[in-house]
């Protein structure tokens, strides 16, 4: 009777008995809806996972919508229904501490997903991390600005003022541009990632700065689409614009020569290895970390950045994406140009 | 002897028990039942959440569900004040967020003792309200207006103040995270308030009643009395017993209920209770009456703010951290909804202490139970939405079947 | 000595209240137009004049609801401002406004009361009560109940309601604005004998009214507006009913007369008919 | 000889261009100057906001302006008639949101003719909206309580709707995306157009004014209507000349000033509008007046339902993308802000079309002054807080006097 | 042959409304008890009462304002159901509640014709401006201007207004709630004027007054309703106005005869007084 969880209300079923892990429950919580991974990607590819693992368990997934009190929220409910692992990827990396505490003190261990819990040490970390990917794309945008001879300044719009994650983002892209001696004409945080007001921003710059621009640094792909749209409204020539996540949306922009870069997270490899741990945890094994990060056991995996080069290898050869669905309508001629099928 | 107030013929007598039942049927017939309807609907969806995971109604998660209420019922209570004069403060979301900044800034980074800093988030909470009814006074700005300016610039000041950090957390072992998270009311301290609650009631009434028929006036029955003290006992010691069979009854609620009942006080038996109805039902009126209605308006607003940034300091000590998201998120909708859903009206002058308590038990158990199954976030918004305006339905139609029957 | 006499002479030495000049326009309409009058003590002084003369906006400023655009105002002797309907409750003036002022949400107690509850902290309800009976039973109200709400009473009712509140509190200067519109036979009797009683405690009272045999009932002096003017003010012994309806309308020939004249002719007529 | 209209003798007469000029005074004092505190506002604003970035009011900056604007107008527009009427809309942003949603999904994902994707879109508000209707004309459920819940069924749909994608880029070839980016009115067009709107304001004006000579009324005189036409002309002459020298009048702008026009001509000159004024007013009067009120309230919600989505579609086309974001943020808060900027009531029966139009304006003013500062986001924040507040105060102030003076 | 002999003739043949066992109540209050009453075409039946009687709530039930809780209704000898305002009307009933249910924020012609615009998709607002100053001028309004909010009238210029509102349409009823309650004497006087005029052209009314020189004026009939039951219905001209209030208060001593006796006796005293 470990799943049924009304007999014993606090959720803990004392220590993780060894085997036994039939009809389990497991907790997969994700932060917010502002990219489209967690519910197209995350979540199907560790449900499929587990599911071969360990066919009777049942994953409880709950997005908290950039909300940490939601998070908490969603967690004391996990631990009410007697979950016998956390995965949990952090709305806010500091307040998750909290987070951890209970869960641990009900026996309960968290692997952090995606977003490290520095404050205080969560069971395993499995992730690529956000500062990494900021940098990775400035840097890639700046090689290719420096390749070109570009002359201007840069733009940069971060993802939302109040996201934890967007702010190592930042901290990335900056960490790759202040060097690179292109000037950071102006920067902007976009409120809740909203794709418009990326782009009305981006559209008052325009007619600020109007051929100074040599780029756009925009943090993820939504708020990149905004910048293009922004540049084509007001007619001018887009200048090469990065991305992240790796959206259809964007691989599509990608094709058609109107986004420069975006990045691709190896989401199959990172939810797959953190169901692995969390079957471990369950079994009631310790699993130990390739490394060791913020005093946690840690598997980190690294990002690719896709371009126009890379394209057809990373997402369409690898089969993170199907042609059938990208190369439609104005799309397909990019697609024959880049040869992908 | 008829007493004083039941003389006119027109009225239907009605005495002792059975006469209290016929009065109740009668009501229930006009639609004029208080906070029943909403407490039904309550039922209903608990009802229905239970039947869908049984995990719902446990202990454990009630738990949870009380805690939770908390800091959010707290800032609803403050709304539900300003609805009543018919304003409107959209910015509590951003106040709470900013007095948990300050909170955090003064205790973790400046090292100042607790109540140091909790006090000067709630003096900054009060001063954010006086300076709203100093601009809604002085110049008539809506208090729409005002309140969504404040909703901006306190959002920005938090994030300004948060800025070195982004998110800063409050240590475990700090006596306000404790409470919000650890402390629970000890057994036998729970059965002896509930005890002397139900006791509270009774005297007070019996007190009340011996008044009333000194002046000759009608007065309920001391049966009467007796009877709802036990209902109330029991529902209260049963409370007490089914929470605590996991933690128990949190300090945190208790503080909670303790505010609304201290405001349903303030409201229902003071002469600023009566000047707040006045001026939400016909701030002309009151004026005329003589009341200082600029006053009223300053203490509301005042009220509010500083709900909000004691709201703020709970779910700061209920997440253990403060950082840039805090107060964000739906924090202002749940919270004016939680009013409203309890029965607070948008446009003054009707509506309880009690409404911010019952409303933010309703959003709370859809948003609770509705974490309890295993939803794709899609389908979540589509059935909170729904089960939201169910919960509601049926005190609408009660509501609707009160002003059909001609009553106001 | 006749009565009229007597308050003559009472007003030159005991005037409570006194307008001098008050004009107020609003907008393109002017109000009123430097209007003068005399409240003395223990008199009750009729104001009457057209719809739209001006009456009630005279009240609203002798109750501090709206400022005069110039003019002054003497109370007890004394020049005085009255911004706001406080600082005339501070004064002792006490007003019936024509369109009763009442908050719809609050039962019949909590109106009576308001902003003069009995024990600020813990209202006491009962006393509240028992004295809301005493003073409504005065008034011989119909109300069934006073626990609920003012929006389902009638229109004589709130009336009721509205003159019951201004007798709360120790007003030295009370002012009905048409009290007597909304309500029944009975009551409107009783408010005039009320009105009696508060002349005979040395009150000062402003009585607006469209009903003649009231204001000749009850008033000592009788002030006509005209299209917001002066138009005479009358020892109301020495003037006839018609005298004031000319002052009123500003012709003596007039809708009033012009109804009388048709409704005796025919009374001539039927009586004709039945003795031919 | 005296118009029928003038007879009073209480009435100051005026007459001509210095009656007319008198008048002006007079009811500046008395604080009755309609729109024209929010455009001192907002002058007030653009000046400062200028001398900080002469960027600011450079004419490719203001054509940006005005195509921004497009969208959330349309949107504020919806919100302006139920506000009429006392009601309120919290779901406009998700439904606009849905409504792109519907339209990326039908045009680009199922290959549908854009035509039968703007359709569904819309049709689809319009049925949001009749939904809410019969919920508001059966239960009696607070329209706030109704479309809160909306506000959250219809963001699960929009991401169920999207739940495979995520984001649908729209091609930049569509008509769509071409008429919300590039679509400018030709210079001839443009000066034609505001030649036309001067001369039929002429026109009507004389014609009316004409009627009512005859009627025995006061009428303005020709030459007050050829000066206000001239001046009419001159504005729309140079606004045209100004943002012609960059790119023109976008023709998403006229289509939303067109739709001002036209809800203004509805709202002020027909039966239906008169009975929204009515509704808001005094519903029971309305009522009693025997006006259909349920049909007034659905025709207001469809309408603003049906608003909230063409300005979704709008938004979409102008974004030249649909994501699960769209209509998210602060679409509805602007949108309800910019109604009440624009000086519409949130009590019901107060406000006019174009308060859409000016309050859409002073908020994307600010937003996009602010884009060309260099700030902080906390600070940002901060500052357009204040600079909402400060344009607001202006009319308040001037509303505030016309209360003293004793209008209501 | 006297006027009240054919007036009862005219009642037996051209009944036009007619109400049978009418009840309602308010939660706990029965403001109706089996209430009956007919109107004649070409008939004024006034009803009369004390405050509270329930005469409003008998007009709101007429108009479709509340449904009754039980009874019947024949108009034009069918029986009818008036669930809302919009059918009183589509009947041809117009009503002017003791309420006015006027809309304040819209300015006076707006009001009249308030769900019965001239030409409703290009409002003829001339046509409308004529008639509004036509209608008010007849019953001699003064109010300044119709293109004010009806908020910034005054008591009587609303009614006015209101009564002018009636008249719209062609109704085939019209039911006056304390019509006169806030008019001048020269407004009261039209609008008898007017009750006269559409009783000549056969209409039915129904009128509610406190004023019984007015009910004596106009009406043919008098209906008493007293704690919300019938008390009688007089033929006007065979009823002194002391049977009147003795059916109202349901007591020949009430308080307006104790006030008559007084100030007869007062006036006696005075005269002797004066002859002394
Ligand atoms: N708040 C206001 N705004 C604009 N005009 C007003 C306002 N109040 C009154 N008026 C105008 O002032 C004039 C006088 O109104 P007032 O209410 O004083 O009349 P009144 O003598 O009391 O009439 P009644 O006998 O009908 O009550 C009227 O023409 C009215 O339209
Ligand atoms: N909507 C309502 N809700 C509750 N009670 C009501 C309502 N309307 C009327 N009543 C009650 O019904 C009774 C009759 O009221 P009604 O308005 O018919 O009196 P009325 O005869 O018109 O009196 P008046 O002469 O004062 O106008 C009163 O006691 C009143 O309190
Ligand atoms: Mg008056
Ligand atoms: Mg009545």
């Amino acid at each position: 009777g470990c799943g049924s969880g009304t007999d014993s209300g606090a959720g803990g079923t004392g220590s993780p008995a060894a085997g036994g892990v039939e009809n389990a429950k497991v907790a997969f919580l994700m932060p917010d809806l502002a990219s489209t991974r967690y519910e197209l990607q995350d979540k199907p590819l560790f449900e499929a996972r587990m599911k071969q693992l360990c066919p009777s368990c049942t994953v409880i997934y709950q997005n908290a919508d950039s909300d940490a009190a939601k998070q908490q929220q969603q967690v004391n409910s996990a631990l009410a229904q007697g979950v016998k692992a956390i995965v949990l990827d952090p709305v806010d990396s500091a307040a998750a501490a909290t987070i951890v505490q209970t869960a641990q003190s009900q026996q309960v261990p968290v692997i952090a997903y995606d977003r490290p819990i520095p404050d205080k040490p969560a069971d395993y970390y499995v992730s690529f991390d956000n500062e990494k990917i900021g940098a990775m794309i400035a840097q890639s945008l700046v090689d290719h600005l420096k390749e070109q001879n570009a002359e201007g300044g840069l733009l940069e719009v971060n993802g939302s003022p109040t996201d934890a994650a967007a702010g190592l983002i930042k901290k990335g892209i900056h960490s790759a541009i202040d060097p690179s001696g292109f000037k950071l004409l102006a920067e902007y945080d976009t409120p809740d990632w909203q794709p418009e007001k990326a782009q009305t921003w981006v559209s008052g710059q325009i007619t600020r700065f109007r051929d100074q621009i040599a780029g756009v640094v925009a943090a993820n792909d939504g708020t990149g689409g905004g910048a293009i749209a922004a540049f084509k409204a007001a007619g001018v020539k887009v200048p090469p614009v990065t991305g992240n996540d790796a959206e259809l949306a964007a691989a599509q922009r990608i094709i058609a020569g109107d986004q420069y870069n975006t990045i691709s997270k190896p989401i199959k490899i990172v939810a797959e290895a953190s169901a692995n741990i969390a079957y471990e945890f369950m079994q009631g094994k310790k699993p130990a970390g390739k490394t060791t990060l913020y005093n946690t056991p840690s598997e980190l995996f690294v990002p690719t950045v896709v371009t126009r080069e890379n394209i057809k290898e990373v997402l369409f050869e690898s089969g993170i994406m199907k042609a059938a669905e990208a190369c439609t309508g104005e799309y397909a001629k990019g697609c024959a140009e880049l040869g992908i099928q | 002897m008829v007493t004083t107030d039941r003389q006119d013929e027109r009225l239907q007598s009605r005495v002792g028990v059975r006469g209290a039942i016929t009065d109740v049927i009668e009501r229930a017939r006009g639609g004029d039942l208080g906070v029943i309807p909403v407490a039904v609907g309550l039922v209903v969806i608990w009802s229905v959440l239970q039947a869908l995971n049984p995990v719902f109604l446990s202990s454990a998660n009630l738990v949870n569900l009380t805690l939770e209420s908390a800091a959010v019922g707290i800032i609803a209570l403050g709304i539900v004040c300003v609805l009543l004069v018919a304003q409107i403060d959209l910015s509590v979301g951003s106040v709470s967020g900013l007095s948990g900044a300050v909170l955090g800034v003064l205790f973790v980074l400046q090292g100042l003792p607790i109540w140091v800093a909790i006090t000067a988030a709630v003096v900054m909470g009060a001063v954010i309200g006086w300076l709203y009814a100093q601009l809604f006074n002085r110049f008539g700005v809506p208090s729409f207006v005002i309140t969504l300016a404040g909703l901006l610039a306190f959002l920005g000041l938090q994030l300004y103040v948060l800025r070195t950090r982004g998110s800063i957390n409050l240590p475990f072992d700090s006596g306000l995270v404790h409470f919000a998270q650890l402390a629970f009311v000890p057994a036998w301290l729970s059965y002896t308030l509930a005890v002397l609650a139900a006791a509270g009631l009774f005297a007070s009434g019996y007190v009340h009643a011996r008044e009333r028929r000194k002046a000759g006036l009608s007065a309920n029955s001391v049966t009467m009395l007796a009877v709802r003290s036990a209902a109330l006992l029991a529902v209260l010691v049963f409370v007490v017993w089914y929470l605590g069979r996991t933690r128990g009854v949190g300090w945190m609620f208790v503080l909670f209920v303790g505010l609304v009942l201290v405001m349903h006080y303030l409201l229902s038996r003071t002469r600023w209770g009566r000047s707040v109805y006045a001026v939400g039902g016909n701030v002309e009126a009151a004026r005329r009456a003589g009341i200082n209605v600029k006053a009223v308006y300053t203490s509301v607003f005042v009220l509010c703010s500083t709900f909000a940034a004691v709201g703020g300091i709970l779910a700061a000590a209920r997440l253990a951290a403060v950082n840039q998201s805090s107060g964000g998120g739906d924090v202002n909708l749940n919270a004016i909804a939680a009013a409203v859903i309890g029965g607070t009206s948008l446009f003054g002058g009707r509506g309880t202490a009690f409404s911010a308590l019952l409303g933010i038990i309703v959003i709370q158990s859809i948003s609770s139970g509705l974490t309890l199954l295993n939803l794709d976030s899609s389908i979540r918004f589509v059935v909170t939405g729904v089960v939201l305006l169910l919960a509601v339905v049926v005190d609408s139609v009660a509501r609707k079947s009160r002003t059909s029957h001609g009553r106001a | 000595m006749t009565s009229t006499q007597q308050a003559a002479e009472q007003r030159t030495d005991g005037v409570v209240l006194s307008l001098r000049g008050i004009s107020k326009h609003f907008g393109a309409v002017a109000a009123l137009t430097d209007v003068d009058l005399d409240v003395p003590a223990g008199h009750v002084v009729a104001v009457v004049g057209d719809n739209g003369a001006g009456k009630s906006t005279l009240v609203k400023i002798l109750s501090g609801v709206h400022p005069p655009d110039s003019g002054t105002i003497c109370f007890d002797a004394k020049e005085v401002s009255i911004p706001t309907p406080a600082a005339a409750h501070r004064l002792g003036i006490a007003t019936v406004f024509q369109d009763l002022a009442l908050c719809e949400n609050l039962n019949v107690i909590q109106n009576l009361f308001l902003g003069q509850e009995v024990r600020p902290l813990r209202l006491n309800e009962v006393e509240m009560e028992t004295r809301s009976w005493d003073l409504l039973r005065q008034l011989s109200a119909k109300i069934p109940s006073v626990r609920v709400p003012v929006a389902s009473l009638s229109g004589g009712q709130r009336q009721t309601v509205a003159i019951a509140r201004s007798l709360l509190g120790e007003p030295k200067v009370i002012i009905l604005d048409e009290p007597t519109a909304a309500l029944g036979v009975a009551q409107t009797a009783e408010v005039l004998n009320l009105v009696e009683r508060l002349r005979e405690h040395g009150l000062g009272v402003i009585m607006i009214s469209h009903n003649m045999a009231d204001v000749k009932a009850v008033a000592d002096t009788v002030a006509v507006l005209r299209l917001g003017r002066n138009n005479g003010v009358f020892p109301v012994a020495d003037v006839s009913t018609e005298d004031i309806i000319a002052a009123i309308t500003g012709a003596t020939d007039n809708a009033v007369s012009q109804r009388n004249e048709r409704s005796q002719a025919r009374q001539a007529r039927d009586k004709e008919g039945l003795s031919s």
